[in-house]
């Protein structure tokens, strides 16, 4: 398996998804700058956090017109693994791969803390793995709000496309939802940072079972396919 | 040949003393006109003005920072250069500083915060170094107004909202509320950086010929005189002088930040030196630069990137504009510097050289407009002014007030919500402490712990200081401020190895002043030597006043302590029920200038209580070791409101409780006597512990998980629900701020 | 040249939690007949467009595309002919 | 009741970071044509004002108290009667 982490200019969450990756996971993983318009060598593609291009429009609304995006389309088509953490999630929905729109938190102001986390699809790529029901998540975002119409979350509820919601909503998000796939279920994002929860030092290892999942529905899909 | 455009001509800046408003005084300007041997042009005064500023060149300050204890086996640079750097070994360095933004904070709090944050990052990268972490300490009036309030929410959200973006995290500081701080608070930020030491880069323009070059945003108007600015006083008519003010972009500042470090890294041989521009910018930078080598500049100022048009020269050199370097590049290599910027979507414009005349000069539209000796220019006349004692410690009462305690557990929870005591967790939560992921001990402990990726070492950090104890004793407190950072570093079990400081004081030119800063540089000194922490970097911060009266002396003190072993770290709160709660040092009555005397009377006053530097040693040295064998599972240093606080602090972590009694009265659990800690120890450790302890420890009980404080003392026992207790204490802050 | 103002709020069904803080505020700073509080932004571009029609085109096209987001905001202009 | 419409924009020597990033980011998509991007603050603010003059009154007082920082920001604004 083959990882690629894409930083945008202001990305500042790029170096941890690399480490979580590499140091945790011993996944080949490299940092790609948005300019690149070549994925097919990777079999999955991160977005990390941060604040690309400054967030100074609305966040991630630049970013989803960088050259890479179209890669990143190119790569949805073919069915691969896209994941979006945080401003991740904010360029994914930005850029319609994923639906919904992040906005300010009901509070204003942004929130550094630790947020339960229910797991309510355990059957998705990006959840197999999860033997908790409930989770402990770092979370760090000022507009992480989720917001979808309500035909929309109604569709959404019948496709299982919610993974994650909040046990306890920090932002205002619509149905406490925290983490979303797309109707194929390859690409997620979610405000909450897995990456920040993988080693025992820093104090919570509740994200590997994230990372696990994935690794996990890759090997499923290789042997598929040499099957 | 020196021009002047239409600004006013050198005979009318000296006829009209135009120079006056700027700060530099009649005496001032004959020595400058003595040096040039002519009259200094516009331009010229300008430079002259804020280059001989207080903040630029310490001019009244330097006597007493001279004085400072800066060396000792680590230090690989002590102060004069963007920041200090200590060895932490394997070819490794740790890098701090801290700088105050007091005086734009109260002008526009959430720009000043933010870019106070940005100049401190600043400081850390041009040492080639790469940030990771900010610390803050703030001090604002009490929470009793809508104008504090404001002030509250808007500089942490400024702080946030450049070190979230940029993605640094701020992983501690302390906020403190006083009316002395009302209408001038302290914003002051510390930045720690890593370095490997073969990166390490000073500031300095060596080697002639060799080209500078401009990196970062445009200059515009902004900020112009913003080092003059910080060397005045506020006064209710003042309140509209507000054009020192600039915005924060810390998403160039990122770039700026990266390709920084990356330039380093790639081209060591071809960077000769990098200094930001911070205070009076292209100026200080460029001059600075020149002088620390023994060199001259030559500047093309039309080479300068503008913002805005028709900008003149004085307005170019003195704008403050924000996230703009200069580095020094070696002849012959600008094309790779500047691609490599570009590379990073930054504009680098080569805009001069370094010439060996020792000529400070300045060229705009084709003509000379400056030409100064580039070390009169950093060279600013140093005074030594007169202090005196203040009035109130002649006069201060020798005893120690006595706290009147009626019933011990409305005591206990008012003082656990005085705001100074309280949780700030509504505060800090605003602030990414996780970015990064090296953080291991989170706002909320003593002290930050960062760990070291990829080796087993970990940095711990603090800022400590208690204005009011300075206030009683400047020497004294200057000593307990940096005996509480460093029991706050050994709480978190590492050895503290250095600091750095902002010395917050008043207009020095008041004796009284001036008496405050000497002494309060003297104790700190003292027991900057005693514990082995040089002082590697620093920031003075004068003119603290509103409506002339001064803030109570505040020298912060940020302090780093290295970690050898990752796996000893520790942290305040109780771990589990059945351990063994101990005290150590001695309680005695210690209550002039407490928080309690100040609850109780609204007021502090009389003589400080005595502090024992030896106690304070021993009972770190004593803690630190105990931790690093393993014979505690919880350690926290107590400090303001005491043992009652400190007790409470330790069980709102896991949300345990405590049964102890103590031989002391009711009263002396708000005791503020230093050099004491509260640990708690594994039964199966305790035999261990005592005998590593001897007397310097005490049994007081152990903890519980009953949801209850049960504390016995010579005046009975008290019962305190341990989530009444912790409502207190978390929400008082939310309260006050509504 | 042209000046293009746009203005860019959020849909009346979405809730505006910058405009309630600011609406909060202003009540408790005793301006007692605030009713409603929308904040927005505002842009004023401006564009070398050869005539007002194709400037009003490119106003249009870009704010749908980048400076809002269709599933929360909306946006109005004006454009006036500027000289220099 | 009135309908106050609030523009602010930073003083023009200010540095507008926001601005110069949508200028980038637009003429990166190839609008050509844009010479120079001013991000500000939009505000429509309903007020229950007994006549044009006082809600203009309340306007520039909270304006420069609240919703400006009169070192940085500028503002100007437009009212209009509304029913309802
Ligand atoms: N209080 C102090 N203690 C020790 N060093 C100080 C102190 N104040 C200033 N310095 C040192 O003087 C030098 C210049 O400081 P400063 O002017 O604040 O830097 P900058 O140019 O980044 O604003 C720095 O090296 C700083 O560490
Ligand atoms: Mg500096």
């Amino acid at each position: 398996m083959k990882a690629a982490v894409i930083t945008f200019p202001g990305s500042n969450c790029d170096l941890d998804m690399y480490h979580a990756l590499v140091d945790e996971f011993q996944i080949e993983t490299e940092i790609l700058p948005a300019t690149i318009t070549d994925l097919s060598a990777y079999d999955a593609i991160f977005i990390p956090g941060g604040f690309s291009y400054g967030d100074y429009l609305r966040t991630g609304a630049i970013a989803r017109f960088a050259p890479v995006m179209a890669a990143i389309k190119a790569a949805d088509q073919q069915g691969k693994i896209i994941v979006g953490i945080c401003n991740g999630f904010q360029i994914l929905t930005e850029a319609g791969l994923l639906p919904g729109a992040l906005q300010t938190n009901t509070q204003p102001g942004f929130i550094c803390d630790i947020t339960g986390l229910k797991v309510v699809n355990t059957t998705s790529k990006f959840t197999n793995a999860f033997t908790k029901s409930i989770n402990q998540f770092p979370i760090a975002h000022g507009e992480g709000n989720y917001y979808v119409d309500a035909a929309t979350l109604a569709t959404m509820q019948a496709n299982q496309q919610i993974l994650f919601t909040y046990t306890d909503n920090p932002n205002g998000s619509i149905a406490d939802i925290a983490g979303v796939t797309n109707v194929n279920g390859n690409v997620f994002g979610m405000m909450p940072h897995p990456e920040r929860a993988v080693d025992a030092l820093l104090g919570n290892v509740d994200g590997r079972a994230f990372f696990s999942s994935i690794i996990a529905s890759l090997v499923n899909q290789q042997e598929a396919i040499k099957a | 040949m020196i021009h002047t455009y239409t600004e006013p001509t050198p005979t009318e800046i000296r006829d009209q003393k135009i120079y006056l408003p700027w700060g530099l005084t009649d005496a001032e300007y004959e020595l400058v006109c003595q040096k040039l041997d002519r009259l200094p042009n516009y331009t010229e005064t300008g430079l002259f003005a804020a280059m001989w500023s207080e903040h630029c060149s310490y001019k009244k300050s330097k006597p007493v920072l001279r004085t400072f204890w800066s060396k000792n086996e680590r230090v690989l640079q002590g102060p004069g250069e963007g920041a200090g750097i200590l060895d932490i070994g394997d070819n490794q360095a740790v890098v701090f500083k801290a700088e105050s933004h007091n005086h734009p904070s109260a002008v526009e709090p959430y720009e000043g915060a933010a870019t106070g944050v940005g100049g401190i990052l600043r400081d850390i990268f041009s040492m080639g170094a790469q940030p990771i972490a900010v610390l803050d300490s703030l001090r604002f009036g009490e929470i009793d107004n809508e104008r504090t309030k404001y002030l509250i929410n808007e500089v942490i959200a400024g702080i946030a909202g450049y070190g979230n973006a940029i993605g640094i995290p701020t992983v501690g500081g302390e906020i403190a509320f006083d009316k002395t701080y009302a209408g001038n608070p302290l914003v002051n930020v510390m930045a720690v950086g890593l370095l490997d030491q073969d990166a390490m880069k000073v500031g300095q323009a060596k080697g002639v010929d060799n080209a500078i070059l401009y990196v970062g945003a445009k200059t515009g108007r902004d900020g112009i005189h913003g080092a003059t600015f910080a060397s005045a006083a506020f006064s209710d008519e003042e309140e509209s002088d507000r054009s020192a003010v600039q915005v924060g972009d810390p998403f160039t500042e990122k770039l700026v930040m990266d390709a920084t470090i990356a330039i380093v890294k790639r081209y060591p041989e071809d960077v000769i030196g990098i200094q930001d521009m911070g205070a009076a910018g292209l100026v200080s930078s460029s001059a600075e630069m020149a002088s620390k080598a023994g060199m001259g500049v030559h500047l093309n100022l039309d080479l300068v990137p503008q913002r805005e048009a028709n900008m003149t020269p004085y307005e170019l050199m003195l704008s403050e504009s924000q996230e703009r370097m200069l580095l020094v590049i070696k002849k012959g290599s600008e094309s790779k510097a500047i691609s490599l910027f570009a590379e990073y979507g930054l504009e680098s414009v080569v805009i001069g050289k370094v010439t060996d005349d020792g000529m400070y000069r300045l060229d705009f539209n084709g003509e000379i407009v400056a030409q100064i000796d580039a070390q009169d220019l950093t060279t600013a006349p140093k005074y030594n002014l007169p202090a005196v004692a203040p009035k109130r410690l002649q006069n201060a009462a020798k005893e120690q007030f006595v706290p009147k305690i009626d019933d011990l557990k409305q005591t206990y929870l008012q003082i656990l919500q005085q705001a100074t005591i309280a949780s700030k967790a509504s505060l800090y939560r605003h602030f990414d402490s996780m970015v990064q992921t090296n953080t291991v001990v989170r706002p909320g402990s003593d002290a930050a712990v960062v760990r070291i990726r990829g080796t087993k070492k970990a940095l711990a950090m603090t800022t400590d200081v208690n204005g009011r104890y300075l206030y009683l004793d400047p020497f004294v407190g200057g000593q307990m401020a940096m005996a509480e950072a460093a029991r706050n570093i050994v709480a978190s079990g590492a050895l503290p190895i250095g600091i750095t400081d902002c010395l917050n004081f008043g207009n020095p030119d008041n004796p009284e002043v001036y008496y405050e800063l000497a002494q309060s540089v003297a104790g700190i000194n003292q027991m900057a030597q005693a514990l082995n922490t040089p002082v590697i970097s620093g920031n003075v911060s004068l003119y603290n006043e509103y409506n002339d009266e001064a803030i109570y002396p505040t020298p912060m003190v940020g302090m780093v302590g290295l970690h050898a072993d990752n796996q000893t770290i520790m942290t305040q709160g109780f771990k589990q029920a059945g351990d063994a709660i101990y005290v150590v040092g001695t309680t005695t009555a210690a209550f002039n200038g407490s928080e309690i005397q100040k609850m109780q009377t609204g007021t502090i006053n009389g003589q400080l209580f005595a502090f024992d530097a030896e106690a304070e040693l021993t009972n770190q040295q004593l803690v630190l070791s105990a931790i690093q064998a393993g014979l505690i599972t919880s350690a926290h240093d107590l400090s303001e409101g005491g043992l009652a606080v400190g007790l409470a602090e330790a069980a709102f972590d896991q949300h345990l409780g405590f049964d102890v009694a103590v031989n002391l009265s009711d009263a002396l659990l708000f005791s503020e006597t230093q050099s004491r800690f509260i640990v708690s120890v594994n039964p199966a450790h305790q035999a261990a512990f005592e005998a590593h302890m001897g007397t310097a420890a005490q049994l007081m009980g152990q903890v519980t998980d009953n949801g209850t404080f049960k504390l016995t003392t010579t005046d009975g026992t008290t019962e305190i629900l341990e989530n009444e207790a912790y409502t207190s204490w978390k929400e008082a802050i939310g309260w006050l701020l509504k | 040249m042209f000046l293009a103002k746009i203005y860019v709020t959020y849909k009346p069904s979405i809730l505006d939690p910058k405009g309630e803080t600011v609406k909060d505020a202003l009540q408790r700073m005793e301006y007692t007949g605030i009713e409603d509080v929308v904040m927005g932004k505002y842009f004023e571009i401006k564009l070398s467009s050869s005539d007002a029609t194709s400037a009003a085109k490119e106003v249009e096209s870009f704010s749908e595309k980048l400076l809002i987001n269709v599933n929360m905001e909306v946006f109005r202009y004006e454009i006036e002919a500027i000289t220099e």
